[in-house]
């Protein structure tokens, strides 16, 4: 399997967590790098998006939306049922599950494209509407029947948050300005994108490495949904890839999507909406094993399913 | 020192950081004035909180304010966040200038 | 009327300062971006310089900062008389007006590249020429007849802070170098400055947006002179160019000098020099208003009327 | 604790960060011997200093001095900057080790 | 005030920022539960401390306990360290919520 | 002399130092620089080793590493015997001078790359393997006979420290990954090199016009001393270069990496595990004085000298 060199960083970094080096990539570095992060893919998306017809994804969008939901709706009953997790637990990490991760959706698209398979830009429209829904899906089966939820509060936090800002700011920047206009900043965003995502990885081995201690304290049950809650996902994802007819590309893109977790949007919100919902175990799942999995076997194995399933529906 | 010194209470709250949007509003509520708030981390029950990234991040809110402020600010944080959130709460006594100010 | 994509950016962080969002640039990263942003034009300007004869700028040069001295004397006629605002008010907001904003010169100058209007490197000579002497004479307006004015630690302030320091030094690296010189350096100082001014902007739209509330406190008055200040110094910007013979390029950029507002260097120094004068009325008119108003409109405006006065002149 | 442990005065001083440069050279000036600065950001009667870029900055300076040191510290902050700059100023009392320090 | 107050010590440690890999274990060695980390620079004795890069950086840690580790870790900083090392240590009395935790 | 521009960057920082500049790179900027260099530098290696046989370089590393060692041993005497400093204060300082600078190992392949000159990119193994020894052979002699010295944890201060963590897993990166795989990369790991090291620069002068205050101090020995070490040291890098039979850039960078001395792995580790000795004297030396001593002057010096001797052996 050749690997794509990105993910040797963040080895190096959950190496250098590991051994308790004293690399320490400074709080607003990470600030810095997820704002650049989030808003080339944006404007990469918003310049493809200027080549097709914004009406022609409204019915996609609605299917990929709609059969996203399933993730955490199932999710919370697992972790209900097989996991005896709490409610808030369980729904919390529900929605972190259901939620997406642009950073295993971006080392994606490099996977894609040092193997030169073809993915459409608009693919990043689909980034920015699976982040919310599933976050309220979240909130509402932490509180059902309990009332006293917020929900313009949580809305705003949402929609106001930086990722959502971030995304479809860029966008629209990129939609807005198309190709030309945007040609003098290709430089800094998309030329240095794949530097900056292997410098972001690195940071976040550093971070997933302390996570890994959450973990183990959480037992075998919250490990094995980890792994598999993303190969589940995934295999939806292919699943509505194949109804909506997409590329192989796009499936590979749809099945990560669906496959990662949060653990940007989705920690911040869950803390003030379910605070009684204990982050270590979250996180620690998300961040400590899903995101590695994803990047190191998750999107090798959906390049391998989208091919195949490819093959077997055809 | 100058006449224009009394003594107010010094709160000092450190908790995480996601939480300065929740709490802010709730100070204003009880009757502070004014906050000072510093970046931090740490270590305590929850475990440690290193700063690398925001989730694991914690502030130092400090509030200066007569005793009656100082007293609501403690059991409303007390009654409504001590059980869900990382978070340590002390109070100092401080001589401060223009005591009318908190 | 096409739009300088690095204003979008402006325009985002408006937007998201507006709504509260949560995205929120670390200061550092401001800092960070502000000595690259000043190292870069002066690196620029330098290598430009190198192709002239610096004796050939003199008396351009003198004429140039004698004539945008007239800025901050009317300035402060108008914010007295018509304004009534207290003696230290008026000055350090004239100081603000006499002086130049940088980031509004880097706008102009990408304006007119992706116009393909040429303009000349050595204008960075005036934008670090123009940016002390409004200074002085706005301490100067606040304190007469006083005395107590400690005019050495105010002149190292300046001279010694950090815009003169990294645009001098720039503008120095640039001359010694020499293009061949500093070519290696390119990809990083030339190749991205776009895009990290881009960013720059995001983070200026974030701190205007929160100087909007303060200038709606101050009432309409400073409001209209905010925009009306621009467009009258901007005239006399482009009278200037003209007495100098310039081409429209750099007319359109002395005009933008005038026309600009100091928010860097000019709020550090007046809140030493004149600690009386209230920093909400000065920042919230040059950075809430006139700045806006020079990116969106402004500039194209002084295009305009240059190339309109060309032919009324000639 | 220690024989040679005392009591001392720490002064802490929240202000805009643009003071500091001026601030020093008068903590010296009143015989501090020594100070520590965090970066800071909060809100107060000027309103909201959200850290955002240096002018909406605060620094939190801390000073621990005798209290002679600390009342003339707090008579030149009240008498030369509290009128034109938002600053607040509050004293503590403070065990020390090596008082002589201070 | 709520009855669950109690007084507690707060012990502030001012030091190199080297130091924290070595002190770190030391605090929990004398009983200290938690700290609390911020990023400082100053001047002292030794010089100013600009925090321009690692090596010229403090960090300020805070220890809230009760009086008996607090003499622990005064007089251990005081034994192992204060002679090599740039540090200020100060102890304040501090009124602290849930006293079980310190 | 045809001036490396980089080294302009550095003494516009000093010049702002000295001139009391309110001119201040955030902290956070100077760890995130650092460690992007020490990652690039590493990747650059690791990308050139792929080429070479690692045995190969078993024998030259040895001979290396043992030469390097008399550094150290020397320094220790001449500090004790000449200089009368205590033994904490002679070996700490020793430690610093037999280690070596990464930055000022950038400038000479920098300074070598602009004049043409080819030299190997497995030079940068050497430098990764001579951070480390010097550093023990200064806790060696400053606790001889002594006792007390935690070496495991010392060790694994070093060996899990920042640079080495970072040097070593560019290393390997690069190597893993090679041309090929480290290409989409470049834009950000090479191309920006220079300028960020240009930045890194003018930090670095920032910071060594503070280090100066502290050697006025110590007294005129210590300035002998910081100015006669590397250039004894780079002698015995040209002699050992010429013994091993290398070309005159890889001589140039061996040499370059005798003579430079350490300020950012030994200020650390020394100030854990001889904390008696007195970090303003090392630093102030060492960044002060031998580390532009070195950029200016030293590197053109020991390519003279590499040119010259040459000759002489042939
Ligand atoms: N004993 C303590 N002294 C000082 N700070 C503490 C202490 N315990 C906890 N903290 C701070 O409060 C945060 C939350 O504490 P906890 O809820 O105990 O995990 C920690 O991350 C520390 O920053
Ligand atoms: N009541 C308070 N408690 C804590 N800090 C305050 C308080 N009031 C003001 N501050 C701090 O002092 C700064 C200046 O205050 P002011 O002059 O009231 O605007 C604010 O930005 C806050 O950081
Ligand atoms: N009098 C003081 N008040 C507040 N902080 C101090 C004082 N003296 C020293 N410090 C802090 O402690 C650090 C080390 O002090 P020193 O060992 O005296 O150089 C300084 O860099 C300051 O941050
Ligand atoms: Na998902
Ligand atoms: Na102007
Ligand atoms: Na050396």
């Amino acid at each position: 399997m050749s690997f794509e060199p990105v993910i040797l960083f963040f080895m190096l970094g959950l190496l250098a967590g590991v051994v308790r080096s004293d690399l320490k990539i400074p709080g607003v570095v990470y600030e810095a790098l997820s704002i650049f992060l989030l808003l080339a893919i944006g404007m990469k998306g918003g310049v493809e998006l200027a080549r097709h017809s914004v009406l022609d994804l409204a019915l996609p969008a609605a299917v990929v939306v709609g059969t996203a939901l399933l993730i955490p709706l199932a999710a919370f009953q697992v972790l209900r049922v097989v996991g005896r997790l709490s409610r808030p637990d369980a729904a919390s990490i529900a929605a972190h599950y259901g939620s997406v991760s642009v950073v295993t959706f971006a080392v994606a698209s490099s996977y894609l494209a040092s193997r030169a398979l073809p993915a459409d830009g608009y693919m990043t429209v689909f980034l920015a509407l699976l982040e919310l829904p599933a976050l309220l899906v979240g909130v509402f089966l932490a509180r059902r029947g309990q009332g006293g939820v917020r929900w313009k509060a949580l809305l705003h936090e949402v929609l106001a948050g930086k990722s959502i800002v971030l995304l479809a700011g860029g966008l629209l920047i990129g939609w807005l300005a198309g190709p030309q206009g945007i040609q003098p900043l290709d430089r800094v965003f998309f030329d240095l994108f794949k530097g900056m995502l292997a410098f972001f990885l690195l940071e976040m081995g550093l971070v997933a490495a302390g996570r890994l201690a959450d973990l183990r304290r959480a037992g075998p049950f919250l490990l094995v949904f980890a792994i598999g809650t993303p190969i589940c996902a995934g295999l939806l994802g292919l699943l509505t890839a194949r109804l909506l007819d997409f590329s192989v590309g796009n499936s590979v893109l749809l099945a990560t999507l669906y496959a990662s977790s949060s653990y940007i949007a989705a920690p911040a919100a869950m803390r003030i909406a379910v605070p009684e919902a204990n982050p270590a175990l979250s996180i620690g799942a998300s961040l400590g094993v899903t995101f590695p999995f994803n990047l190191i076997a998750g999107i090798p194995l959906y390049h391998w399913l989208a091919t195949h399933l490819k093959g077997v529906f055809a | 020192m100058s006449p224009a010194v009394a003594l107010r209470k010094l709160v000092t709250i450190v908790c995480e950081a996601d939480m300065e949007s929740t709490l802010l509003p709730e100070l204003a509520r009880v009757g502070a004035r004014g906050y000072t708030i510093t970046e931090a981390r740490g270590q305590g029950a929850r475990g440690v909180r290193d700063g690398a990234w925001r989730a694991s991040s914690n502030i130092r809110i400090e509030v200066l304010c007569d005793a009656q402020v100082a007293g609501d600010l403690v059991d409303m944080l007390q009654a409504r966040y001590y059980a869900d959130y990382g978070m340590v709460v002390f109070v100092v006594d401080a001589a401060v200038l223009r005591p009318a100010k908190f």
